[in-house]
């Protein structure tokens, strides 16, 4: 792999096989949880930007100030700038960084990767996709037709072929075994089995691809619910290692059909940064991350009204589902 | 950028403009802001029956004035969606060939309609480390018709791209056949002042037509390269008040705009 | 392709550029839509084995005396028969051909193909799906570790390659992109947005793969009610040409959570053509294909406590959905 | 086949032996008929954390007794599973190494536990047209462990097959590697008469234990290759009353015993 420290095909099979597949009761708190990443490790991050962000476990993996971690995701969003400002991380793999159209250039990304402290290993959008989903699949790669004509498949180490069928130019992109994924889901019962609403994102082929997979539910049900809409399920049990019980637990970003992302934090967020550059980004971790020792106290500084409302601003968004 | 009685803004002109490049019963892949307000405004005027998929997952969304999208993953983006697959998904079928549009914009664009979202400076110790690809070099490589849209600045247009982020027509020619792109082109240059093909014998980019207001040698004055104009440039109409009045009405609040 | 008359990969590319791709009523007759199936066609068909087989559609192309036709099925059942029987199929391909464990070898595929009167193309299960997978992707191929050390590697004209991230040896398998694909599904609304319970099978990359999809479904929605679920929705309308309202459609196949497959009616036609081999499976296209003229004709041999009693069999067996 | 004041039947023998092989707390990839038998049968009895997945795209199924599925796609095969991928995804996820064991059976098995489910004669006329693979080849590549079961015939068991459908351990020692098969291989031969491994120096086909009542010169005499003894071999534990019970309980009509 071009990115340090994510694992070869090979070891990734030898490492599932020899995992306990046993259906077994795998809730824990979250601090247990989180401590299944270690110093070093390459995590992938489901949700994609700021929507269904595993945010309580990331803020519990920084608050237990994991270092000289890897972190991976479709489009990183300002995760990426907490981790870079934390200490906590020295190199990213996606296809995009930053928050969205409004609030321009991250300004931390910047200030690591151009003064060279933090590598940026950046692929496109499918590429990202189709190397959890060869990973996913068991295979050592995928072909693409994306890439083609790009630096990009240059700087990635990509590699092209010729089709032996066709006589056609194929990109091939290298599965992407993490070591750790971190998922956030609307539903899972305490085995692992896991349900999503809304936008599935890359979540079923990040959970196949890692070596260990940390779910966080808004919802714990009973194995029985599951197995009434088994045809819903996205990650199976056996896939699964830990299962933290979160509600809200991708706020302040959004969930899907739950609650609607919170923009005036994150707004907040980046006028702050947008100011102070790193030492903004700091004070954040300092009051949003390291401050609050509890979820509830993080919770607190939001308030209860401030949730509810935006509960009702998910349900005017997306109403109700039949 | 417009004429001095002009009664819209730049951005106005841009996005109305991008907007009759759709054509009615067709599928573009659209990213959020002046795509996806183009996208939305052809669907409620010339172009009832486009389908519009954004890369987060959403196949036929229908945005809500006033509400829009501000990422591509987002609640907003998934209104009246008829479906929602993932993000892999959603490329594999631009790379099917499902998807007749794909919208572009970018940092740096080069005379062949390459494109440069990554890096200003050197690949290893970056001058400016811009916000990288997202899905723009996927568009660029698998939508059938790639659309650049963008404000016309000198700084933005220029020769030689420090980093090719998406391919556009690679160095004119059968450049993208010999990168092994099979599919797709770059169909058109849209910006405030012209909108500019490839139709010319160099392959170079050349202004085909000129914004309302637009002067030939404003727009070569825009353009860090030498810029042809072709001998039968046409003349843009400017946008209807109709055109105006659905566009202000979709993003009211001018958080695009 | 090793298979005769599937479309190459660049030519189905371009086929699908060329489409319509407006979202428009395709509601037809079933006859219309089964006459978009054309002599020398290569047919994939959704469903697997006995479940959500598109049976009407099946019927009807019979009955509109087809032939030379490809049928490619990740397993096939007897209507591999019936095409063979009636001289509408002179070529199958798929990984296994059957109704299943009790009733033993297929007697009429056994007296075509050794016979020398009909190809059968036998690919690894998994391999047929990574074509069909393939042609979805809009790749020309994909990679497997199935079929090594296979001799159907060899028969089947897969070809090796040494990854060239890991050295590893991989198996590929060309895309499969059949010329129509006959996919029957609980619900769709009138431009083709698809809805399945239950198994998926290989249906939303067969619709992906085909340059003409004709769906059948137990249940014509309004599109509202397709964007209230649309998270549900697995094949979109834009791959979509034909949609027939089609309850029963997979009768006397079972459909998931509607209505249990008649297996007096399987092992009565099984009977008869162990009996009697080709003549038994012609007698029972006379009965049930050639000889009604109408579905209502063909259901009314079937008689309405009967598909009352197939019901209340799959609600027994799958009972109320939460 | 059994010993003559045996109170069960080959198939009987068969299938609870076959379920004495599954470990609790794993995942087995089984067909309908004696494999979904056998693991249904490990459930009830000594491995409750048994997982069983069935190629049509059910995972932890439980059927009810006396309602077994026929097919691995049909809705019995359903029955409280707590996923239902699609058939392509099951078997990714055989491939991707989550499944621990993978039943096979076979027309044709040679002595380094090569299956032939295909052909009989020659590839472009054959004698004997079979059903094909299947999931088998599928299974016998991707599996971590692949188990054979059948019944002991000397038909069945040949020095060399007209076809390799399913590849087992190639032609001993380093076969599997050599084929490019990473992983997985076949851990044991079971059948009616006795249970076979590749364990000894020649790597080929050699019993390992003897089924109750069953001698080393009958085992022999159904077998149409030279098959070794272990001078260790043990001989299995004939069904206990419990299993039996459950067993019969689970195919009461007996449509697979």
């Amino acid at each position: 792999m071009p990115e340090r420290s994510a694992i070869t095909f090979v070891e990734a099979r030898r490492r599932l096989e020899a995992k306990n597949k046993a259906p077994r009761d795998k809730r824990m708190p979250l601090a247990e949880a989180a401590a299944l990443v270690r110093d070093g490790d390459h995590i992938a991050i489901g949700g994609c930007l700021y929507s269904r962000t595993p945010t309580l476990l990331l803020r519990e993996v920084l608050r237990q100030r994991r270092r000289d971690v890897v972190l991976s995701r479709s489009l990183l969003c300002y995760e990426g700038e907490l981790f870079l400002a934390a200490g906590a991380c020295s190199e990213i793999v996606t296809s995009w960084v930053g928050i969205g159209l409004p609030w321009g250039l991250s300004r931390i990304v910047r200030e690591f990767v151009e003064g060279g402290n933090a590598r940026f290993e950046e692929w496109s959008h499918l590429a990202i996709g189709m190397r959890y989903h060869a990973a996913a699949m068991g295979v050592p790669f995928l072909p693409t037709l994306s890439m083609l004509g790009s630096d990009l498949r240059r700087t990635t180490g990509a590699k092209t072929m010729t089709c032996p069928f066709t006589g056609e130019q194929v990109c091939l992109v290298p599965a992407l075994h993490p070591h750790v994924a971190l998922i956030h889901v609307h539903r899972a019962d305490p085995f692992g089995n896991a349900q999503i609403e809304g936008y599935p994102h890359m979540d079923a082929d990040i959970a196949a691809a890692a070596q260990t997979v940390v779910l966080s539910a808004e919802e714990i049900v009973d194995p029985d619910e599951i197995r009434r809409t088994a045809d819903r399920t996205v990650i199976p049990f056996f896939a699964v290692d830990a299962v933290v019980h979160a509600p809200f637990g991708a706020y302040p970003h959004e969930m899907y059909g739950l609650y609607d992302v919170d923009l005036d934090h994150i707004d907040a967020y980046a006028k702050r940064v947008a100011a102070e550059g790193v030492a903004g980004a700091r004070a954040y971790l300092d009051e949003w991350v390291y401050g609050p020792e509890t979820t509830d106290a993080y919770f607190g500084k939001f308030g209860v009204d401030r949730l509810e409302r935006q509960r009702r601003a998910a349900r005017d968004l997306i109403g109700r589902r039949t | 950028m417009t004429g001095p009685n002009a009664d819209y803004t730049a951005s106005e002109l841009l996005t109305v403009s991008a907007s009759r490049l759709l054509a009615d019963g067709t599928v573009v892949f659209a990213g959020v802001g002046t795509p996806l307000l183009a996208s939305a405004l052809a669907r409620a005027t010339h172009a009832p029956g486009l389908t519009v998929v954004i890369e987060g997952g959403s196949i036929g969304l229908e945005v809500a004035p006033g509400n829009l999208p501000i990422s591509t993953n987002e609640m907003r983006g998934a209104r009246r969606a008829v479906a929602l697959p993932s993000i892999t998904q959603i490329f594999l079928y631009a790379q099917r060939g499902f998807f007749d549009y794909g919208f572009l914009g970018g940092a740096q664009i080069d005379p062949y309609g390459n494109i440069n979202t990554s890096i200003i400076g050197a690949v290893e110790r970056p001058r400016v480390r811009l916000p990288g690809s997202g899905g723009a070099c996927d568009i660029a490589c698998l939508c059938r018709e790639i659309l650049i849209v963008t404000r016309h600045e000198r700084r933005r247009f220029v020769e030689r791209l420090d980093f090719v982020t998406s391919p556009g027509q690679i160095d004119g020619g059968r450049g993208r056949r010999g990168a092994g792109l099979l599919f797709g082109r770059v169909t058109a240059v849209l910006t405030d002042l012209a909108l500019m093909d490839f139709g010319g014998a160099s392959g170079r980019m050349r202004v085909a037509a000129l914004q309302p207001g637009a002067e030939p040698s404003q727009v070569k004055e825009q353009t860090g390269f030498d810029l042809e104009i072709a001998s039968d440039a046409r003349r843009l109409e400017p946008p209807t008040e109709g055109e105006l009045r659905t566009l202000r009405g979709l993003d009211p609040s001018r958080v695009f705009l």
